[in-house]
């Protein structure tokens, strides 16, 4: 026994060293419980770079305040952010490290929809709450009771373009999308476009990380419609409308307004309308004060992933204070209720956990590259 | 099908064409010289991008002098890959496959750093002509297609003549076909593959700073590059400039049409199968003179 | 030696934390797919870029008819290598015939064919959305539901798959690939099939590959068009080249590579890319016979020792 | 055709790029003979060979063997037929070893599929035992005794050709068809190789032979004469030595 004991473990040193890093660098301050760790994992390399760095920004600065603010009644949190580098597989393991090695109270992230499906099913069969800043995802999710989303689902973004359209009473649309978040917009869209009279003359897509779209952006021009919808996650696509003399207004989604891709838009970033929620350049008054302490804090203006991430530990702690860090289920429960986020308004105890409403969105117009708020208000309740 | 839209495409698929013909001219110039099939050729082209955008946008140098440090730019970073990469791996006995690897580690690596350092922003260049448009009847092309059109073209020639005229250009050839003969009439072998990679990071370099005024610079540029220039070089004959740009323009040519024609959604699924039938029909590469298949 | 490292392997997840048995989940996963590029690479001269299409077909098929037609998981798996198979057949037959440059070409537009429609057909495969809810497998009632439950269940497999390889490189049929990658006219002379040959071994990689999807679409119970990318079909080609094409247990190796060595670096910040990049490059330079190649030297290396000393 | 032809090559032409190589080239190969073919470079022996092996198909004529047309039958299935062929340059398989390389030799033996193969059935096991049996065998008849388990890369020139030669008559083939088989040989190897030929011959292999080498060509029964496409003489050694075709061909005189 003794002999066995003694081999077994020279053959563990021997092929576990490689793995030691992995199994004990882990840090365990959970055990030594001042502080509460909340998990987030985002997409801070690879494609989705441009949201994860974003929220991230924004989930650090809430941090920050939330903990001189006394955190979760006296105790200070920590968030550990973890990077999935857009990969859902690589989602999945950050997620396990974050739930069973540092024992965190509560998830946030995904920054992408395919990497918050990989965690959910996790989270979902650990009860652990997760505050995803995405979209609703497959049908399956609306099943997951511990999982919330903070932005509306595609179905709502699709909804908040075709209000504006129909108050511009444009008829004839053509379509220019990206074969990934274009077209989750575009699929809701080509439901609802009846709806609101709207008739698609030209759909073209092209690849995610498309280089040059301007045939496309010429066959949508050759249908000639009224608007023209440009959804996609990259500058590329505005550019090659305006440069094959699309003169028509452009209308974009959330997706698309990131201050990453309108700079990549250069002279090009002009009449084009935005659906989305915060405004930088004039925020609503719930706003005001978020946006002046981004801009002291990191000297840029936010947007709306920013905002998310904001919101997501304000959330967290909020519900941490009422339910305490340990029940998982009670901080399910104690999130489940409406709450005013400065990016929009939630109503999470809505059926898709996320509950935000058409009057939430607000509408941001580029005029020769600067954004503008619109008057324009999406008035009726979806 | 409006004529307008059929002229559009062409240009279009003819821009595209000229774009992968000079990421896959590198490709063809370095494989020619070493027989490495280069995995970071479109990174040489982010890099050259990255510091056109530093001198022409951010320091606000002229054009040309900005070009230039573009290039010169390429140029040495091929220069680095080769002796920190590729000769270490050589001199331990790399196969094909290594060189692959190793290279593409590079496009990793040039990546990454990019986004670690440049950020994540795509950042627009003025062209040579701003953004200036041409119109062909009621179509148009930037005027800075135009220039990367002519200004590719003039890049082949040059590297033609270079390989009949230019000693150099010789000598390099005779080290990648017999290294050993090569060596034997006093030909430093070694040297002439350095050179190859230098003139592939210039030749990359020249891409990188045409083709980002045209696409924006973005870290995640160069992979993509790379597989369409890997596509064209190949179809053209790996090894043979003109073919990369003949193939290129083919590729370019396919997709357009495809998406004009058919659906722009199976626009890839079109081209490729296209890539896939042409090679069966024509094994020894479309401009290979006799030889194996695919050269 | 084999046996330690078998015996490591049943007691890790006993004593390893959740994060590391998953990972470990994940480097069986790979290897298994991964042996089928090794192999055709190692010993046929193949370089095969289209893994990821398989892969995908394995877990689309298992992710499509255990939700939505509610069947049974190993009926998805076996439904999901026959597919593979076949599309495999059908897609070697004409593509097999080139070579070199050419059929790297044409693997990697095959990847990229695959990569589209799995993309545009999202009525099976729910496109960028993914398909959640994927059934996860049980044995007589015990889920394996936990990276500690699936990982024997995944080592297992891979001990299958890595023994069938085995098997192939010594026989009749092993002999006539290695024939057929050094000298193919004098291997045709001798009567070997070349085409027919390269055509199995193909399909052979496919199914495996399947095999290996299906797998990973029960155990993360999600799948989406992420992850049969390109990017894919690129890591299965560096699980070949780092893990030593020539040896078929370097595929393990390999495997380890891409799935621990960013997890790992990914603790030092945004820094991470490159760190691997840097990683992947050096250990190419530094083992050009792959992990496994160069482990292999060492082990002769050891063997001959011990026998001088023998002599001696 | 008469009973003892064996293959006969029939009014054959090929051209590459506009120049023609072969022009209706017409020889006879009769069964149990050793039949030679020799002429100045360039001639067109390595192509009517790569015609006669499948490597080539004939642009005309027909190659007929035991009475079929096999010109357009793939290399393969000419092996199988039981045409076997060796290479102007030896084409051993360098990275197995001499016994790996004999026992590729056997392939055509045996049968087992690739699924057995795969699964590692015991037939499939029995069978690679009994192939390697048969390369021992192979290894003390031609002398290659020592080196079972050398490189095939790291033998002599000498060696792979005995090698490959060894590995071609493994499967007992119906007809040899070697090409320059002495080339790169010394002295006593090419006598030793003219000992091997003259015995395969008497155990009933039909050879073709194609060589430089005029003493090792003393073997055939028959010489064919190629010159610049043609067939300008063909009949016995001694007679065809003093045809003067034959000798303005080679002395260009």
């Amino acid at each position: 026994m003794n002999t066995f004991e003694a081999t077994r473990r020279s053959v563990l040193t021997g092929t576990m060293s490689t793995l030691a890093a992995g199994c004990f660098a882990a840090p365990v301050l959970a055990q030594q419980s001042d502080p509460i760790s909340i998990g987030a994992v985002l997409s801070l390399t690879g494609p989705g770079a441009a949201l994860g760095q974003a929220e991230r920004s924004g989930i650090r600065l809430a941090e920050k305040l939330l903990n001189e603010a006394g955190g979760v009644n006296g105790r200070i949190i920590r968030v550990l952010v973890e990077d999935d580098g857009s990969k859902p597989d690589i989602a999945k393991s950050k997620a396990e490290a974050l739930i069973f090695n540092e024992k965190i109270a509560l998830m946030i992230g995904a920054s992408l929809t395919a990497s918050t499906g990989a965690i959910s099913a996790l989270t979902n069969s650990e009860k652990m709450p997760q505050i995803a800043l995405t979209g609703l995802g497959p049908a399956i999710e609306l099943t997951y009771k511990s999982l919330f989303h903070l932005l509306p689902p595609q179905a709502l973004n699709a909804k908040a373009m075709l209000e504006y359209t129909k108050a511009q009473n444009f008829k004839k649309i053509g379509v220019l999308h990206d074969s990934g978040y274009g077209q989750l917009v575009y699929n809701n869209l080509k439901t609802m476009g009846s709806d609101y009279g709207v008739s698609f003359v030209a759909v073209e897509k092209f690849e995610v990380g498309a280089q040059d779209v301007s045939t496309q952006a010429a066959k949508v021009r050759a249908a000639d419609p009224e608007a023209v919808y440009v959804i996609a996650t990259s500058s590329v696509p505005f550019r090659a409308a305006r440069q094959v003399r699309i003169t028509q207004p452009i209308i974009s989604a959330i997706g698309s307004s990131a201050y990453d891709y309108v700079r990549g838009m250069g002279e090009y970033a002009d009449d084009i309308v935005f659906p989305e929620f915060l405004v930088g350049e004039d925020p609503e008054s719930h706003q005001k004060a978020f946006v002046d302490i981004y801009k002291a804090a990191y000297n840029s203006l936010p947007k709306n992933y920013e905002a998310a991430g904001w919101d997501a530990v304000h959330i967290a702690v909020n519900a941490l204070k009422k339910a305490g860090p340990t029940e998982r289920t009670a901080i399910a429960q104690a999130m489940r209720e409406p709450y005013r986020g400065v990016m929009a308004s939630y109503n999470f105890a809505a059926e898709d956990l996320t509950g935000i409403e058409l009057s939430s969105y607000v509408y941001s117009k580029l005029v020769k590259t600067q954004f503008t708020r619109l008057t324009f208000k999406a008035g009726t309740k979806s | 099908m409006t004529a307008t839209l059929f002229i559009q495409s062409l240009l279009a698929g003819i821009t595209n064409g000229f774009v992968y013909g000079l990421i896959g001219l590198g490709i063809s110039v370095i494989y020619r010289g070493t027989r490495v099939v280069n995995a970071m050729q479109g990174d040489f082209s982010l890099v050259a991008g990255i510091v056109l955008y530093l001198c022409s946008e951010h320091l606000g140098y002229p054009i040309l002098p900005s070009f230039l440090a573009g290039v010169l730019a390429g140029a040495v970073v091929g220069w680095t890959v080769e002796i920190f990469f590729v000769r270490p791996t050589r001199r331990r006995g790399g196969n094909e496959e290594s060189f692959l690897l190793v290279t593409l580690g590079g496009a990793f690596a040039a990546s990454a750093a990019a986004l670690l350092f440049f950020g994540r922003d795509s950042r627009p260049i003025r062209g040579l002509g701003g953004d200036n448009l041409l119109d062909v009847f009621d179509a148009t092309i930037r005027v800075h297609a135009v220039w990367l059109i002519a200004l590719s073209i003039a890049v082949v020639v040059a590297l033609r003549l270079f390989y009949t005229r230019a000693t150099i250009g010789k000598a390099i050839m005779a080290a990648s076909i017999d290294p050993d003969g090569a060596t034997i009439i006093g030909i430093n072998v070694p040297m002439m593959r350095t050179l190859t990679f230098v003139l592939g990071g210039a030749v990359g370099g020249i891409a990188g700073v045409l083709i980002s005024p045209l696409i924006t610079v973005n870290y995640e540029m160069g992979l993509l590059l790379t597989l369409k220039g890997f596509t064209a070089a190949i179809i053209g004959t790996l090894g043979n400039p003109f073919g990369a740009v003949a193939g290129g323009l083919m590729l370019g040519i396919v997709e357009a049409l495809a998406i004009v024609f058919v659906s722009s959604g199976y626009k890839d699924v079109i081209s490729m199968t296209f890539l896939i039938l042409i090679m069966i029909a024509v094994p020894n590469g479309i401009f290979a003179r006799r030889g194996r298949a695919g050269g | 030696m084999a046996a330690a490292g078998v015996l490591a392997l049943a007691v890790i997840p006993l004593l390893a934390s959740r994060e590391v048995v998953d990972l470990l989940v994940f480097t069986a996963l790979y290897s298994i797919a991964g042996i089928g590029v090794t192999f055709l690479l190692g010993q046929c001269g193949i370089i095969s870029l289209a893994e990821n299409v398989f892969y995908g077909i394995g877990a689309y098929a298992t992710a499509y008819v255990t939700t939505a037609l509610g069947w049974h998981w190993l009926v998805a798996l076996v439904i999901g290598m026959a597919i593979g198979g076949a599309v495999a057949t059908i897609l070697a037959w004409p593509v097999l015939r080139l070579s070199g440059h050419f059929l790297a070409l044409a693997t990697l537009a095959l990847a990229t064919i695959g990569h589209v429609l799995f993309l545009e057909w999202d009525w099976i495969t729910g496109g960028t959305l993914g398909i959640g809810g994927v059934a996860q497998i049980s044995f007589f009632g015990c889920v394996l539901n936990t990276p500690q439950r699936f990982y024997y269940l995944a080592w297992i497999v891979v001990g299958i798959v890595f023994w069938l390889y085995s098997n192939l490189l010594d026989s009749r049929a092993g002999c006539a690939m290695r024939a057929m990658r050094d000298r193919p006219d004098a291997a045709m002379v001798l009567g070997i099939d070349i085409h027919q040959l390269k055509v199995k071994v193909f399909v052979l990689s496919a199914m495996v590959g399947s095999l290996a999807g299906s797998l990973f679409a029960s155990y993360v119970t999600f799948v989406s068009v992420d992850s049969f990318g390109i990017e894919r079909a690129v890591s299965f080609l560096l699980i070949a080249v780092v893990g030593g094409a020539q040896t078929i247990i370097g595929t393990i190796f390999g495997a380890a590579f891409v799935t621990l060595a960013p997890n790992l670096l990914s603790r030092l910040g945004d820094v991470h890319p490159l760190l691997f990049a840097l990683a992947l490059v050096l250990t190419v330079i530094f083992l050009p016979q792959g992990i496994g190649g160069f482990l292999q030297q060492q082990i002769r290396r050891l063997f001959e020792l011990s026998r001088l000393g023998g002599d001696a | 055709m008469s009973e003892n032809v064996l293959m006969r090559v029939d009014g054959i032409s090929k051209s590459f790029f506009g120049l023609s190589v072969l022009r209706c080239v017409t020889l006879d190969i009769a069964q149990g003979t050793i039949t030679g073919l020799i002429g100045p470079n360039g001639a067109g022996k390595s192509t009517l060979f790569n015609i006669v092996s499948g490597f080539l198909t004939p642009d005309a004529g027909d190659v007929i063997y035991k009475g079929k047309s096999i010109a357009r039958t793939s290399v393969t299935a000419r092996s199988r037929l039981g045409i076997m062929r060796t290479f102007q340059t030896p084409q051993i398989f360098d990275h197995m070893t001499v016994r790996e390389n004999l026992v590729v030799g056997c392939h055509k033996l045996s049968r087992s599929g690739f699924l057995s193969n795969v699964l590692g059935l015991r037939s499939s096991r029995r069978e690679l035992a009994k192939m390697n049996m048969i390369a021992a065998g192979a290894l003390n008849r031609f002398d290659l005794k020592g080196m079972a388990d050398v490189r095939a890369g790291d033998l002599t020139t000498g060696q792979q050709r005995l090698l490959e030669l060894a590995r071609g008559t493994l499967a007992t083939p119906d007809l040899l068809c070697l090409d320059e088989p002495s080339s790169g040989l010394n002295a006593d190897e090419s006598r030793q190789l003219r000992l091997m030929l003259e015995h395969l011959n008497r155990e009933g292999t039909t050879i073709f032979l194609v060589s430089h080498d005029m003493d090792l060509m003393e073997v055939a029964s028959t010489v064919n004469v190629l010159c610049f496409g043609e067939i300008i003489a063909q009949g016995n050694f001694s007679s065809v030595k003093v045809n003067p075709l034959v000798r303005e061909a080679y002395l260009g005189a």
